[in-house]
């Protein structure tokens, strides 16, 4: 007997899930670009500052895959070193902001009208002014150094783990379990402890790969700007920057950095996506 | 959809329409021709973002001096040649030391048909004598011009406090507005002179269009209308060559311009220029105040590699003065600091740092050409006799601030250019009383003084060679090289570029209009 | 199966059981209240905004020494900074400051020597230009692809659309808008790589600030198509035996449009940041550059107006999002 | 225009949803003029049956075999839009919550006018005669007025009458109603089925009624067919089916149904001082802009060790706001509730400790009360870790297992999460967590309505026994009078936030005084089940 499918609404394409085949190859390209750039210093085929000043702008060959800039240095090993600073400051950035956020917003769930009011209304304000700007503002202030860009980038996405904690916690705060927990005699910082925040967990790792890819893409842009890390320490951002004039004549130095840019991204995005997936079904076992 | 939400839907994207149709009206009403698109056009490239089109204002000659030098008109005028000769002044002479008379030409009319006679120059010097202004250009001249006198509408005599001999190219880049259009206007923004263009409109951050004069009373210039771009980061001055949107650009690094080699487009060059660079040296630091470290650091940098390999192949380092050949006059006697890291070490040993010292070097974002790999390579042969050096960067602004303070970074990567040849002025920026030194040499000074007010060639000639020889021996500065006069130019284009930086257009003409 | 499961019965009068007291949101958001509310909001917003990066900006220095001549003899400096009271306590400053912008008289930038607001009205149309460009250029991609991708019946049409928006969306701003000067411009000399004035101008800037908004657009219009494709009252309409299209135009994709114009609320504050970069890579003569470059000449009163400027526009912004939403929803209206 | 076929034959139908047959095999008939009742528990397969039949499953879900004949024609048979077109014409199907089956940004006349024949549609004049005429029928007054408006607007039972309204409007000769009274309160249910019946005599219609609720099918339909695991297991007359029940899972169906005609708890003479005093308790909220809501409205309320009282009303009386002020999960705006004479809202901390462990609330959703990312000893642990004493936190693994043991679970179940729970374990859970610190007063909010009959009555005689042997006092509420009867001793009978009846059990339900009561128990439905008392609803 054949198949015969009656649902025959325009709105028929069965969910596109993203195969987990693309959430296990984003988690092996962003692990392996982790290791490797940990291992910069035993990967890398030259050293990231060593100038040769007698062979600027070398295309891609045998001894400098990647190429050299201009001043000589080589580009692979510049473009695996870059990836310890930008992942790295991307990394605690993410972090805190993740703590920032999630503080706030189990505050402002839990917190009572006045908490929620005052802390929507930070957060409203942190989002009317553009990150970039901020981080001028602040870098301009402050100067640029790695503590200063740390925090400019965790102001520049505490916002998006704060609405999520927030909408989550008080989901979370309305079910009758945490009724459960009030009457067998839970004060305020028990519940949260208790049930709110391990509610959370699965959430804020998602937020965590949405915010850890708005950071790296903010940190190069401070970068190309000339606000993010300095030289001759060797970052994405920066890196593209420096090559953006030669693009014509030495596509190298700007298109590596960049593209390693890119692939990380798209790897913390697949495998956040695959996170977000799995967490969601999780989430519906019960119906 | 229910129709009151239609209805709503449909309105909010009316609106959205309009609101987009007038945002595009406003956008592109407000400049017209598009870049190298328009043949009556000529498009020019600037490096640094305008500040003021007020002639009061001292700017950037790569920049706001460059429009100022197209709309505005001055007594005297530098040829592309480097020879001096008149503009406004049809003749002048010094009467005595202190004294010079400038005879103005006959019927000088404003863009606007306003007269301007000596009354109206005379104006414009009190203007800028007045302490009480903000312009910029006031306290130099405030410096040395004592009064200015309008005897009768052709002439204006200039009194000076002390013997200045070089008054006459000095105020080469003092030039005229007028006091009715001032009073009724914002100068910044709408500036009126007697120059071969006036300005149509301005961008401070983007640039300026240009029309031409009626009134001009010298020679006609070419193009009707001139549209100066800036252009304010090396990408975006590639960029707009490859696209062909500039029909000259300046201030190239050398590396893009080799991207330009091949082109059927543009014809590309580099040469010397009255641009000195140096890395100036913050004396507050104990071991910067020993003048062995100070030379130690000269030795240390190897000129020549950099200079060549990320400069261009002809560019030479200073000969141990912040002057250069042929720009300035220089002092023959003196020669280049040699590349010798064994020196540098054993002069650092017996100034008591064998373990060499950790300085900060401060870059300014896109102001020099090819400062960021320049600095990197300094630091590198610096840290080779171990002088560890931390290269930070900032912005023009926070950066040229932060030089006027004690504060300022122990080294920085600068560079002086000028729109006149005046040694006095060329040897004043180094003396320990000026703005961005940090540092004191009461000798220096006093020769420098009295080069100022020498009274003749010869006088002005001996005391520029001890001053220059004093300034090699106990360095203050890291000597460096002539920044290069670096060019993309439309093939078709007849120019002869000038050293000062000056990218003017009524020098631009086409190669085959006679 | 959740088509089985028993209903739990009403919810009785009064708070969700356990939530502490919270009223909803948006009760009736276009009461006049409710407007001056997310007015007033906005104010507090553009005042915190404003003190901020007023004492940032104070605490970055004294933007008279940028006024002076580097020649300048000494002394020079502290007459210029008397003379714009730039020496005064900083909360005499601000609260000068503060009284000039309510009385509305505000100080001249220092750059231009001009009102701060006449200056930024003369940016606002290019930077709205380009924004509502790339934000309606955004949406309608993203629109496409995410229709496609919930309803097209081919597997690649369905995937591929709304794949690539997810890969553009991955490049930075600034590297997508090098490669497409490189493309465009260098390569192709189809389109001027910087500056303004002309719609081929718009293109470039334009469509790298779609890209920024086109990929969440799609996701989220796709998920929440096939979200409300799912819905009982959609399996109604389907049962009156209407035309599958109609019950997708009618039924589906306005009850689709809430979660997207949501989206579209914070990507025009992420349009209104990339403008920052995307208006420094292509010139584009906006706000953008405006407020960079005053920012680096210290011309405070002028990074002021262009600060609160962006923060009121993202607020607007998001305020007629909010408006609209509620127009689209009956619900809301009475 | 019929020939000797049934109007719907139901041939072998198989349903899939991934690999498993959710409607394994159905077969049922209906014919013109006569109802069919389909009742199963939840998952037997019944909605989907339904579903499958009018061609509106789910994305999930796929006919993969069987036959289904509208007059002998094969709708699977047929290409996607001839199937359309005729399930259109010959069709209606109305749903479960009339609520949510609406679109909310269409006006109801939008809605309605859609649901018209293609031609008619066009025709602008007559089709607005046409849908007042359909408001008409279903017995919506003022119909003109009410075109305009949109479903929120609207009370369920006036929602579920525009989507009968939907349903008829093309003149179908089926009609398809699944769980069309569940979401709504009992009288409303009552009004919602007579209009069905009307309709279905008057139009002469088939009908196949799906629902869960073995009073409704047994007052309303010719013949039932008894659902489990996705097959039919007994298919006969409703009376048949009533009386000589054949199959045992329709014998346990009809005996797990709690009947209003069982015996109430014996009433318990007042003694002592009162577990419970509630004394002009009202509760109001702010509402948007307008005048505050009253909640409750002055409750007066004594309850003596051992009582057990039944609060009834309808959806919006109040009766979950009571039940929140007496646990002290609210407070009253106005008055006072006591607890063994305590104000729990004036102890101090440590007299609030003890409070706390006398008063103990069972929640209405087995699903939302338990922390899902908890084990069961962790959920039934928490009270004793949080208010316990360090002698009942060392004990606290026996204590666990005792109230395992007591509420009839095996041991070993306490390491399990509550997605490996069924709904019933879950209410046990609960219940066990309720217990553990030995409470004087448990506070159950409509302990067993999520939950299927079979397991409502586990549930229910768990309560029973606990009551008997801990001596518990108790205050249920249910919307449900017949399971008030089975465990209360007295009821008290709310409507608009105040308690217009109150007295044993008996007394209240078996000769009530007040006029709401007797309109509450008139409208539960089950009249023809057997017996001599109405039976209510389980719903």
């Amino acid at each position: 007997m054949s198949v015969i499918t009656t649902s025959t609404d325009a709105v028929t394409a069965a969910p596109a899930r993203r195969r987990p085949v693309y959430g296990i190859v984003g988690s092996v390209v962003v692990v392996a670009v982790a290791v490797l750039t940990i291992a910069a210093p035993l990967v890398a085929p030259h050293d990231p500052l060593a100038q040769d000043l007698t062979g600027l702008l070398r295309p891609p060959s045998a001894v400098h895959p990647f190429g050299t800039d201009e001043l000589g240095r080589d580009v692979l090993s510049r473009v695996l070193h870059g990836g310890r600073v930008a992942l790295g400051v991307s990394l605690v950035a993410t972090v805190l902001s993740a703590v920032l956020g999630v503080g706030l917003g189990v505050v402002a769930a839990l917190g009572g009208r006045y908490w929620d009011a005052t802390l929507g209304r930070l957060a409203d304000v942190q989002l009317a002014v553009p990150g970039i700007l901020l981080a001028l503002v602040v870098l301009a202030f402050a100067g640029s150094g790695t503590v200063a860009l740390v925090v400019v980038l965790a102001l520049g996405s505490w916002v998006l783990n704060f609405r999520i904690a927030r909408v989550h916690a008080t989901f979370v705060a309305a079910q009758p379990f945490i009724e459960a927990a009030r009457l067998a005699g839970a004060s305020t910082v028990e519940v949260v402890r208790r049930h709110v925040v391990p509610a959370l967990g699965p959430l804020v790792l998602v937020a965590a790969t949405l915010t850890f890819s708005t950071v790296l893409l903010l940190e190069s842009s401070l970068g190309f700007l000339g606000l993010g890390v300095q030289p001759p320490t060797p970052d994405w951002g920066q890196m593209v920057a420096s090559g953006q004039a030669q693009l014509a004549g030495a596509w190298w130095v700007s298109i590596f950095p960049g593209a390693a840019l890119v692939v990380v991204i798209v790897g913390v995005q697949l495998a956040g996506d695959r996170l977000a997936e799995r967490f969601s079904t999780a989430g519906r076992a019960d119906e | 959809m229910s129709r009151t939400s239609g209805r709503a839907l449909r309105a909010a994207l009316a609106g959205a329409a309009v609101l987009l149709m007038a945002g595009c009206s406003g956008a592109l009403g407000g400049g017209s021709g598009g870049a190298g698109t328009d043949t009556d056009t000529l498009t020019l490239g600037l490096s640094r973002q305008l500040t003021s089109l007020d002639p009061g204002s001292s700017g950037s000659i790569d920049g706001d001096a460059t429009v100022q030098g197209a709309i505005f008109s001055s007594l005297t005028k530098i040829g592309p040649d480097q020879k001096l000769v008149g503009d406004l002044a049809t003749s002048w002479r010094q009467d005595s030391d202190v004294q010079w008379t400038f005879v103005l030409r006959d019927g000088v009319k404003f863009s606007n048909g306003d007269p301007l006679d000596a009354a109206t120059v005379k104006w414009n010097f009190d203007r800028l004598l007045d302490p009480a202004t903000k312009l910029t250009s006031g306290p130099a001249l405030r410096a040395i011009i004592a009064r200015v006198d309008a005897p009768d509408a052709h002439t204006v005599v200039v009194t000076t406090k002390k013997p200045y001999l070089d008054l006459d190219e000095r105020l080469s880049t003092t030039t005229f507005t007028e006091q009715k259009w001032v009073e009724s206007h914002n100068p910044v923004l709408e500036p009126l002179g007697s120059g071969p263009y006036q300005l149509q409109s301005v961008d401070l951050e983007n640039g300026a269009t240009l029309v031409r004069n009626p009134n001009y009373y010298g020679d006609r210039p070419y193009y009707d209308k001139v549209a100066f771009k800036v252009l304010g980061t090396e990408a975006a001055r590639v960029q707009a060559l490859q696209s062909g949107s500039v029909d000259a650009a300046i201030q190239l690094d050398p590396q893009s311009l080799t991207q330009f080699a091949g082109s059927d487009r543009y014809t590309t060059g580099s040469q010397w220029s009255s641009w000195n660079m140096t890395l100036r040296i913050n004396e507050t630091k104990p071991p910067l105040q020993d003048p062995r470290v100070r030379q130690a650091l000269n030795y240390a940098v190897d000129k020549k590699t950099i200079a060549s390999s990320l400069l261009g192949p002809d560019i030479q380092p200073s000969s141990g003065q912040v002057l250069n050949a042929p720009y300035d006059q220089v002092n023959p006697d003196l020669q280049a600091y040699p590349h010798d890291p064994a020196k540098a070490r054993q002069l650092l040993a017996e100034a008591g740092y064998p373990n060499g010292l950790d300085l900060e070097l401060a870059l300014s974002t896109g102001t020099y050409i090819a400062s960021d790999p320049i600095a990197q390579a300094i630091a590198q042969q610096l840290g080779e006799v171990g002088i560890r050096i931390k290269v930070t960067t900032a912005q023009f602004p926070s950066w040229v601030q932060r030089s006027y303070t004690d504060d300022v970074a122990d080294l920085i990567y600068i560079g002086y250019s000028s729109g006149y040849r005046a040694p006095a002025e060329r040897l004043r920026i180094y003396t320990s009383t000026y703005s961005q030194s940090h540092f004191s040499d009461p000798a220096y000074d006093a020769l420098v003084d009295q080069l100022t007010t020498a009274t003749s060639r010869e006088q002005q000639t001996n005391l520029l060679d001890r001053a220059t020889q004093e300034f090699h021996d106990n360095p203050h500065v890291v000597f460096l090289w002539p920044q290069p006069l670096t060019w993309a130019v439309n093939k078709n284009l007849d120019w002869v570029p000038r050293p000062e930086h000056w990218l003017l257009p009524q020098d631009f003409r086409p190669k085959n209009a006679d | 199966m959740t088509v089985t499961r028993h209903e739990p019965s009403p919810l009785e009068v009064g708070p969700p059981p356990g939530a502490p007291a919270r009223r909803p949101r948006r009760r009736a958001p276009l009461s006049a209240r409710y407007v001056a509310g997310r007015l007033a909001t906005a104010l507090v917003a553009v005042w915190a905004v404003f003190t901020l990066v007023f004492f940032s900006l104070l605490a970055t220095g004294n933007p008279a020494q940028l006024l002076v001549a580097p020649d300048a003899p000494p002394g020079e400096l502290e007459r210029i900074t008397a003379l714009m009271g730039f020496d005064r306590p900083p909360l005499e400053q601000y609260a000068t400051f503060l009284g000039r912008v309510v009385t509305g008289d505000l100080p001249d930038s220092i750059r231009y020597d001009e009102s701060p607001l006449a200056l930024v009205a003369e940016r606002l149309p290019a930077s709205i230009t380009l924004g509502l460009t790339g934000l309606l250029l955004g949406t309608l991609l993203g629109a496409a692809a995410g229709y496609l991708g919930a309803t097209a019946r081919r597997p690649l049409l369905r995937r591929l659309p709304l794949s690539l928006l997810t890969a553009l969306d991955a490049i930075p701003s600034f590297f997508l808008g090098i490669l497409l000067i490189f493309v465009f411009a260098i390569v192709l000399r189809s389109l001027p790589a910087t500056g303004g004035g002309t719609l081929a101008h718009l293109v470039l800037p334009a469509l790298t600030l779609a890209v920024v908004v086109a990929a969440p657009v799609g996701r989220i219009f796709r998920t929440a198509l096939l979200d409300v494709a799912e819905l009982d009252h959609v399996r109604t309409a389907r049962s009156k035996g209407i035309a599958p299209a109609a019950v997708t135009a009618r039924h589906v994709v306005a009850n689709a449009l809430p979660p997207v114009l949501n989206v579209l609320g914070v990507q025009a504050g992420m349009v209104l940041g990339g403008a920052i970069v995307t208006e420094a890579l292509f010139g584009w003569p906006g706000l953008g550059q405006l407020s960079v470059s005053a920012l680096n000449n210290r011309d405070y009163p002028l990074v002021l107006a262009c600060v609160c400027v962006i923060a009121i526009g993202f607020v607007l912004v998001n305020l007629a999002v909010d408006l609209l939403a509620a127009l689209l929803d009956p619900r809301n209206r009475r | 225009m019929t020939g000797g076929h049934p109007l719907l034959e139901v041939t072998d139908l198989r349903t899939r949803i991934k690999e498993a047959d959710v409607v394994d095999g159905v077969s049922l008939t209906v014919g013109r003029g006569e109802t069919v009742g389909l009742v199963g528990e939840s998952g037997s397969g019944k909605t989907l049956t339904a579903l499958s039949v009018v061609g509106l499953l789910p994305r999930a879900a796929r006919v993969v075999g069987g036959r289904v004949a509208l007059d002998g024609q094969d709708l699977l048979a047929l290409t996607d839009k001839r199937r359309r077109a005729m399930l259109a014409a010959d069709v209606g199907v109305i749903f479960q919550n009339p609520t949510v089956a609406l679109n909310p940004r269409l006006t109801v006349g939008a809605q309605l006018r859609e649901a018209l024949p293609a031609g008619l549609r066009r025709d602008r004049a007559g089709a607005r005669r046409r849908v007042l005429e359909l408001l008409d029928q279903v017995g919506i007054a003022r119909g003109a007025e009410r075109l305009t408006a949109y479903p929120h607007e609207f009370s369920g039972g006036l929602n579920q009458r525009i989507m009968i309204a939907i349903a008829i409007a093309r003149s179908p000769r089926l009609l398809v109603a699944d769980e069309p009274t569940t979401a709504l309160d009992v009288s409303v249910q009552a009004q919602v089925l007579d209009l069905l019946d009307t309709l279905r005599a008057d139009l002469g219609l088939g009908v196949l009624l799906v629902t869960h609720d073995v009073g409704v099918v047994a007052d309303r339909a010719d013949r039932v067919a008894v659902m489990h695991a996705g097959r039919i297991v007994e298919q006969a007359t409703t009376a048949e089916v009533l009386e000589r029940p054949a199959h045992e899972r329709t014998r346990s169906l009809l005996a797990n149904v709690p009947r209003l005609d069982d015996p109430a708890p014996p009433p318990v003479a007042a003694g002592g001082r009162p577990v419970l005093e509630v004394r002009g308790a009202v509760r109001q909220f702010r509402s948007g802009g307008g005048a505050p809501i009253r909640a409750v409205g002055g409750v007066d309320l004594v309850l003596h060790p051992g009582q057990a009282l039944g609060l009834v009303g309808e959806s919006g009386s109040g009766k979950t706001t009571l039940a929140r002020l007496v646990v002290g999960l609210d407070r009253p705006t106005e008055g006072t509730v006591l607890h063994d004479g305590d104000d729990p809202h004036t102890l101090d901390r440590a007299g609030r400790a003890r409070w706390r462990r006398r008063v103990q609330y069972v929640f209405q959703d087995p699903y939302g009360s338990l922390d899902p990312r908890l084990t069961v000893d962790r959920i039934i642990g928490e009270p004793i870790e949080l208010s316990g004493t360090p002698a009942e936190r060392r004990a606290r693994r026996e204590r666990i297992e005792e109230l395992l043991a007591e509420v009839d679970l095996p041991a070993s179940f306490a390491a399990r999460q509550p997605d490996q729970l069924s709904g019933g374990q879950r209410q046990r859970v609960a219940i066990a967590r309720a217990l553990a610190l030995d409470p004087t007063l448990v506070v159950a909010d409509e302990p067993v309505s999520a939950l299927d009959l079979s397991v409502q009555a586990t549930i229910l005689a768990l309560l029973r026994r606990l009551r008997e042997t801990r001596g518990l006092t108790y205050v249920v509420i249910s919307h449900d009078l017949a399971v008030i009867k089975g465990l209360c001793t007295d009821v008290a009978v709310m409507q608009g936030g105040r308690i217009v009846e109150r007295g044993p059990t008996e007394e209240v339900l078996g000769r009530p005084e007040h006029p709401y009561t007797a309109s509450l128990l008139a409208a539960v439905p089950g009249r023809r089940l057997a017996g001599p008392a109405v039976v209510p609803t389980s719903a």
